[in-house]
């Protein structure tokens, strides 16, 4: 039994070793699929999108934008959406193991997790000689224009326009007199800090509108619904508005108010343009003011396609000036009753013209 | 009848999930090639190395009978707290690091132990109080590391298409397979896990081995933190905290009994690389994302119903 | 009478790994018997009842219930036959009611629309109760009975069990009395005796004495196979014993010519030791000697032993170790300090049967058999198949899982525990003989006098009053927490039994 | 004739060091509490106490209904896994279930995604799938003998899974008036869901003290194996446990959506801490046999009362979830001080 265990011990540890050494076996050069100039051919070109997961209308335009890009060039076949499940090792392992596979022809439009993978990624695209766009959070301190021409462009939206123009839309419809809460997304994220910094932007402009109380509902309906409620019995009539850093946590607000009976009287407002907050915002009763139009396919559509670009040597990112290789996308009017009817399915990719790679750039991240 | 003694023997052994390894290994090697090549199982190797790391300390504290909830959380912990001071403070820091996580394992075995509050509650409150800090000490944001990168940079070089990484982490088994072997140590973890009163009646210091187990397990998850973050080159508050659950199912697959007192560290290392493993293959293999959790969980109960070992008869915990 | 068996074995055979538990066993139980079966721990007593009551299958040979033969798929199935345990271990549950306990399995009648009808539920168990016990109340949480009680109330809840079909059951009694007091014991046997009006009854004890005052007829087992059937009336506990063991071992049990007398050197002295089960002990015991303490259940003799060992802290008093003072902080403590303890609930706080006979043995002590603070495979092996020869412990290997040996075989393991020990100076060992055969019983008994003889210190707390006496150089007496008497037993000047039960009762 | 002396001390498997019952009186005390969840109560006594100095809101009616509110939820899922917890099992699988349960229920009932409207029928849907899956992980654990601790892992990814499928572009909205009343309408004050919630836990006691399946519960976490010996089906009634609270958190999945009005594959988020996290906190002993939905419920107040106060308080976010797990650790360690002894095995 003892010298069983012994010898299934030890030959657990040899095939470890094993494994291990044999990767000394040399290093295959995976760069045959590239022409002499060291880009990529079309065809030997694959796709990838990664994000959290596709339980989540954002993440759900981004793959139609992205997938619509792939349309365009006719390669669906090569297109591959790859969901972390909100879990960074796991994304980070996935597109380690993808770049292991497919080498240098990659093309990655990659929403990290979290900021703290996005310089793992980095480097193991720009050693397999991948091309990468990534969205939304990098660290402090690192950015495209400073690393690595594989590391093609960052993209992100800008909070801070969105979190002003929604809050104002809120004060004004409060009549510019009142009280508000506000729910703040996670605070490990550079998206929740700008929009909320838009907020108090928008809370200097209105003297006559002050904010109660602010609290994280991490970006969560149910939570967003739970922290409403508490706030309506902590302070009562005082509350007239709502600001939630996502239309997730606005709805559930609503939820919240609608229990309280005060459905109408508390105005709301929030961003990202679910489909559910821009119908709330065209029936008048809801009380529910304004979102931002989603962004999620220009991002996936886009990203691929500068991505895209520089592996096939459509564009060189080391000669591209920094406001292409780190901006905001190019902020929208914000979505009230007034233009809620006309505004287009977040999925709907058509408008995004990929020919223009810059077309949506705002103001680069400095 | 005749040859199942024979392979009743070498189950009990923990052959089990070194042939669960093997034939996923062949499983998705079948389906793709080019996985068998060096770089991805070198990559794979690299992958697992914080997994394994988690899932070695995660083993130590099942094998007493106990569980420990908080490593994850306590590798971001250390994650945050390392990339912090590392530029200010240069490669020493990583010892303080590595030392404070010790601690604070220290910590959680000694009041599970004074208290006597089951393990599982202890570990699921700190696992909150970790994460809390987490939050503190990265003032909500992830850290990236400039100065003092070069210090561990290096875990994840390759030396000859060898991962540095994974080869530390074979040290780490190797130096706990040799603490358990060559000292009676062993004999007295599996005790414990077996029938502690009567391990306590044979003058063990059951209390203290517990601690030191949970002392381990902060430690590993000390150095999952280094990987991490030499892998990374940043941390974020909650970076590690995804990676409790596959630890322990690590720890399972491997065939460690979660009631303790049966189990060990080979089994460990393919039990983790079993679930590093399903964590990417099925990208691999090019499975519908959707479709993946549900094969995910399947596998992993099909591979822990072939690993488990069923000799403690009733106990289902 | 009538004499057609109720149930029968024929030709039965049993084996387990490495052991033939039954070898052609032929048995019968005839209606409204109290039948008796004894044999030595490992003779296959317990095999066979676990057969009777539907726990395990036969490999060969056949069952059969009035008449009729059966392969019963379990105790429930052997329940629904008439056929009913009561186990050696307590198999009462403390979270649930005492009517439930009675009735677990049973509760069908006493459900309405699948939900419980308390009323009745209690009704029916307090029938089967009131059986055993007047004062025994169904309603009552389980937690609060004593042990004796719930001996009583396991009788009640195997009478219920039987009574399940519509035949007179067949009641399997193992070892009842083990955990029972003497005037219990009466009780118990006068529900026995109520019983055979109703049922027959299967009583198993390794205690002749009790096998003939209560039974009818008796087989005797020894290897797995019944070597004798008889009648009480016609034979004597010196026959029986011969039967069980194969030869006579009556004279020299106790080994009593090797009691050597103790040397002047106090080893182990305890000076108004007080805990939370006892108050002011004092006592001193000498190198080489055997003191044994006596006391019924609630004595706190069990306590003092345990806060000797570190395993229950006091709260006053001192201990003094070879002259040095000593306060056990953990059984780990006192351990290092050549303290060894054999505790009564084997499988619970002796050993851990999941571990092989080698682990166990060198779980204490590994330096022993280790180089320096490493652990020593080849010399290992070679100390611990030492003393599994000189102990004569039967086991196929040294890495054969406790659990698979008898029970005396699992007890002289843990003593060699601490035997490994060169530097053992007391040895604390709390009814080291409980459950053994007379075999393993006798040869405990001589490893005890040589362990002394060598300047051990012992402190006794033995099964039985005999045992006690003849053991032990000296005999403490204590009741309520308190010592009551001091008797000094040399071999040709042992003490009174009637004096020493005066003084703890 | 050899006379027998001392009874052999039987030990009590649960806290074995103790003899006789001179000692046994503080351990009583503590067993007392067993019936009634007195240290939980205690606890949330503390927090009211607490609270009335630090923002007296706490206390008001309003809050009240809204903690009652919000401890709905968990309520129901505490109950289910009260039986699963007190037959020695864990399931660690509510939050999958939960998913994939309130995906197929927002389906079913009148929406904007599918042309499906099976009414209040859906609500029996969403049950059906939480027992489904329960049931495969009741079968797995009790055929397979593999620790439930890790089958509800598998099961937990697979009702991720399934709710995935199950998800188009965007979230389905439930259009049902009714379906929703389940949650809006109020009667005596109360959200419907409370009420639903009082009902389940009203059922729950009385599977507890009336039905086999109940005190077979507390018979199988007291000892599987003398619940074999007695010839309770024991794989039965502990994958039943399972498909309980795979029910459960279906209807919990029901009234989040209810309430919420969209089926959310994240609807559970951190649920099941707060739910594992109260049960413990409300007494019942993860080993098994020791405590009961009663003691569920109070624990599961607890929680959520300690996240709503933390809230009123106006804690920051950054601490709250280390002010949590340090009054979990508080709790448990306050509730089984006393029971603390030399040589005790907790595990």
């Amino acid at each position: 039994m003892y010298h069983t265990r012994l010898a299934v011990t030890g030959v657990s540890v040899t095939v470890a070793t094993l494994a291990a050494s044999l990767t000394a076996c040399g290093a295959v050069d995976k760069g045959t699929a590239a022409s002499d100039s060291g880009h990529c051919k079309p065809s030997a070109v694959t796709l990838v999108q990664s994000g959290r997961g596709l339980e989540n209308e954002y993440y759900v335009a981004v793959n139609a934008g992205a997938r619509a890009f792939a349309k365009s060039l006719g390669v669906q076949g090569k297109y591959q959406w790859i969901a972390s499940g909100g879990d960074s090792s796991k994304q980070l392992s996935q597109i380690q193991s993808i770049l292991a596979k497919g080498g240098k022809c990659v093309v990655l439009n990659v929403d990290p997790n979290e900021s703290s993978v996005l310089p793992a990624i980095v480097k193991a695209v720009d050693k397999s000689g991948a091309w990468l766009v990534t969205q939304w959070n990098r660290p402090n301190g690192m950015a495209p224009e400073h690393e690595s021409a594989h590391w093609a462009a960052h993209m992100s939206v800008d909070g801070v326009p969105q979190g002003y123009a929604t809050a104002k839309a809120l004060f004004k419809a409060m009549g510019g007199k009142g009280a508000i809460v506000a729910l703040q997304g996670i605070l490990d994220n550079a998206p929740a800090q700008e929009r909320f910094q838009g907020l108090k932007k928008a809370l200097k402009e209105y003297p006559g509108i002050t904010l109660l109380a602010d609290q994280t509902a991490g970006w969560d309906r149910t939570k967003g619904q739970n922290v409403t409620q508490t706030y309506l019995t902590k302070y009562g009539r005082k509350i007239t508005g709502i600001w939630a850093a996502n239309d997730s946590m606005g709805l559930g607000a609503l939820e919240a108010v609608k229990n309280a009976g005060r459905k109408g009287q508390v105005k709301i407002a929030s961003i990202d343009g679910l489909a559910e907050a821009i119908d709330q915002i065209q029936d008048p009763s809801s009380g529910y003011v304004a979102t931002t139009p989603s962004t999620g396919a220009a991002q996936g559509g886009l990203g691929m396609a500068i991505a895209y670009a520089a592996a096939t040597g459509h564009i060189n990112p080391d000669k591209e000036p920094q406001d292409h290789r780190s901006f905001y996308l190019k902020p929208m009017p914000i979505i009230t009753r007034a233009n809620a009817s006309a505004v287009p399915s977040p999925t709907d990719a058509t408008k995004l013209d990929f020919k223009d790679l810059w077309s949506q750039n705002g103001r680069p991240i400095k | 009848m005749a040859a199942t003694p024979r392979l009743r023997r070498l189950h009990e052994a923990g052959a089990a999930p070194l042939f669960v390894l093997v034939a996923l290994v062949v499983a998705v090697g079948a389906y793709d090639p080019s996985f068998l090549q060096p770089p991805s199982l070198a990559s794979l190797l690299e992958q697992a190395a914080p997994l394994t790391l988690l899932a070695l300390g995660q083993a130590m504290v099942v094998l007493t009978g106990r569980i420990d909830l908080a490593n994850a959380a306590l590798a971001s912990l250390a994650g945050v707290t390392l990339a912090h001071g590392l530029g200010t403070w240069g490669p020493a820091w990583i010892l303080v690091v590595v030392v404070g996580a010790t601690l604070c394992g220290l910590l959680v075995g000694v009041i599970h132990i004074t208290t006597q509050v089951p393990s599982f509650i202890i570990t699921l409150g700190f696992l909150g109080i970790f994460a809390g800090m987490s939050l503190s000490v990265s003032r909500a944001d992830s850290i990236l590391v400039v100065r003092g990168y070069g210090s561990i940079e290096w875990i994840f070089y390759r030396i000859f298409g060898v991962p540095l990484s994974y080869a530390a982490v074979l040290l780490v088994a190797l130096a706990l397979t040799a603490c358990m072997g060559a000292f009676p140590l062993g004999r007295r973890i599996r005790a414990i896990g077996l029938n502690e009163r009567a391990a306590a009646c044979s003058g063990i210091r059951t209390g203290w081995i517990v601690i030191a187990m949970f002392a381990t397990s902060g430690a590993l998850a000390g150095l999952a933190a280094v990987l991490q973050v030499a892998q990374l080159q940043s941390a974020g508050a909650t970076t590690s905290d995804a990676l409790l659950l596959p630890a322990i199912a690590a720890v399972i697959v491997g065939g460690t009994a979660i009631s303790g007192g049966v189990g060990g560290v080979g089994r460990t290392l393919c039990g983790a690389l079993v679930i590093a493993l399903l964590r990417v293959g099925l990208d691999l293999v090019g499975i519908d994302a959707a479709f993946q959790p549900i094969l995910y969980g399947g596998i992993v109960i099909l591979a822990i119903a072939a690993t488990a070992d069923r000799r403690r008869g009733t106990s289902v915990a | 009478m009538n004499d057609a068996p109720v149930m029968e074995v024929r030709q039965a055979t049993k084996s387990f790994p490495g052991v033939r538990a039954l070898n052609d066993v032929s048995i019968e139980i005839r209606p409204h018997e109290v039948l008796g079966l004894i044999g030595e721990n490992g003779a296959g007593k317990s095999t066979l009842l676990k057969i009777l009551c539907g726990l395990q299958r036969l490999d060969s040979g056949s069952l059969l219930l009035r008449g009729s033969e059966v392969a019963f798929q379990g105790v429930a199935d052997a329940n629904r036959g008439g056929v009913a345990m009561v186990f050696q271990e307590q198999s009462l549950l403390e979270n649930i009611t005492v009517a439930e306990n009675v009735l677990l399995g049973n509760e069908h009648p006493s459900l309405r629309f699948g939900l419980y009808r308390w009323r009745d539920m209690n009704r029916r168990a307090q029938k089967y109760l009131d059986l055993v016990s007047g004062s025994l109340r169904a309603a009552t949480p389980t937690s609060r009975l004593s042990f004796a009680k719930r001996q009583m109330v396991e009788v009640a809840k195997a009478l219920a069990s039987g009574s399940r079909g519509h035949n007179e059951p067949v009641v399997l009694l193992d070892e009842p009395t083990s955990v029972l007091e003497h005037s219990e014991i009466e009780t118990l046997f006068c529900v026995i005796r109520e019983l055979r009006t109703r049922a027959s009854v299967v009583f198993v004890s390794h205690r002749m004495e009790e096998v003939l005052e209560i039974c009818d007829r008796v087989y005797v087992m020894r290897d797995g196979g019944v070597v004798g059937e008889c009648r009480p009336s016609e034979v004597t506990t010196d026959q029986l014993f011969s039967m069980m063991v194969g030869q006579d071992l009556s004279a020299g049990y106790y080994d009593e010519s090797h009691q050597r007398p103790a040397r002047p050197q106090p080893r182990l002295e305890l000076r108004n030791l007080t805990g939370e089960n006892f108050h002011d002990v004092s006592f001193t015991i000498a190198r080489g000697e055997v003191v044994s303490l006596m006391g019924v259940q609630d004595s706190g003799r069990e306590d003092v032993a345990r806060a000797v060992f570190g395993a229950v802290p006091t709260k006053s008093g001192s201990i003094t170790l070879d002259g040095r003072r000593f306060v056990p902080r953990s059984p780990a403590h006192a351990v290092r300090a050549g303290i060894g303890y054999v505790p009564s609930e084997r499988k619970v706080d002796g050993s851990v049967i999941a571990m092989d006979v080698c682990e166990n043995l060198t779980l204490a002590h590994p330096r022993r058999v280790g180089r320096g603070p490493f652990t020593d495979p080849g010399r290992e092996r070679r100390t611990v198949q030492r003393w599994i020869d000189e102990l004569r412990v039967r086991t196929p290997s040294p890495y054969t899982p406790l659990r698979s040996l008898s029970g005396g075989n699992q007890q002289k393991v843990v003593l060699a525990k601490w035997l490994l020990d060169p530097d053992l100076r007391v040895l604390l060992l709390d009814t080291p003989t409980r459950g053994l055969d007379v075999g393993a019983k006798a040869d405990v008994y001589a490893l005890i006098r040589r362990l002394a003889a060598q300047g051990l210190a012992v402190l006794l707390l033995a099964d039985t009053l005999d045992e006690g006496i003849a053991m032990s150089h000296r005999v403490l007496t204590m009741k309520d927490g308190r010592l009551t008497a001091e008797f000094s037993s040399d071999v040709d000047a042992r003490p009174q039994r009637a004096d020493v039960l005066e003084r703890m009762v | 004739m050899n006379v027998r002396l001392e009874p052999a001390r039987a030990h009590d498997r649960r806290t074995p060091g103790r003899t006789g019952h001179a000692v046994s009186r503080p351990v009583r005390s503590v067993l007392g509490s067993h019936t009634v969840p007195t240290p939980a109560l205690s606890v949330l006594a503390l927090i009211c106490l607490v609270m009335l100095f630090v923002n007296p809101a706490f206390l008001s009616p309003g809050n009240a209904g809204a903690v009652a509110e919000q401890s709905a939820v968990p309520a129901v899922l505490a109950v289910g896994l009260t039986f699963v917890i007190l037959m020695g099992g864990i399931d660690l699988s509510l939050e999958g279930i939960m998913a994939a349960a309130s995906m197929s229920t927002a389906l079913l009932v009148a929406n904007d995604h599918s042309g499906m409207n099976l009414g209040l029928w859906a609500i029996a849907v969403g049950c059906a799938v939480g027992a489904v899956l329960g049931l495969v992980a009741g079968t797995t654990v009790a055929l397979l003998r593999v620790p439930s601790f890790i089958v509800t892992i598998g099961t937990w990814q697979i009702g991720l899974g399934i709710a995935q499928l199950l998800f188009g572009e965007t979230p389905p909205r439930v259009t049902d008036e009714s379906f929703r009343g389940l949650a809006d309408s109020k009667a005596a004050g109360l959200p419907g869901i409370v009420w639903i919630a009082l009902l389940v836990v009203a059922l729950g006691l009385v599977l507890q003290h009336y039905t086999r399946f109940g005190r077979y519960a507390y018979v199988i976490g007291g000892s599987e194996e003398t619940a074999l010996l007695s010839g309770v089906p024991v794989r039965r009634y502990r994958a039943a446990s399972f498909v309980l609270a795979g029910a459960t958190a279906g209807l919990a999945a029901v009234m989040a959506t209810a309430r919420s009005g969209v089926g959310n594959v994240g609807i559970a988020t951190g649920l099941l801490f707060t739910t594992i996290a109260g049960v413990v906190i409300g007494g019942t002993f993860l080993t098994g046999g020791r405590g009961g939905v009663l003691h569920s419920l109070v624990g599961v107040i607890v929680m959520v009362a300690i996240g709503n106060a933390m809230v009123l308080a106006g804690i920051s976010s950054y601490v709250q979830q280390a002010v949590q797990g340090v009054i979990v650790v508080a709790a448990a360690s306050i509730t089984l001080w006393r029971a603390r002894e030399r040589m005790r095995v907790i595990k």
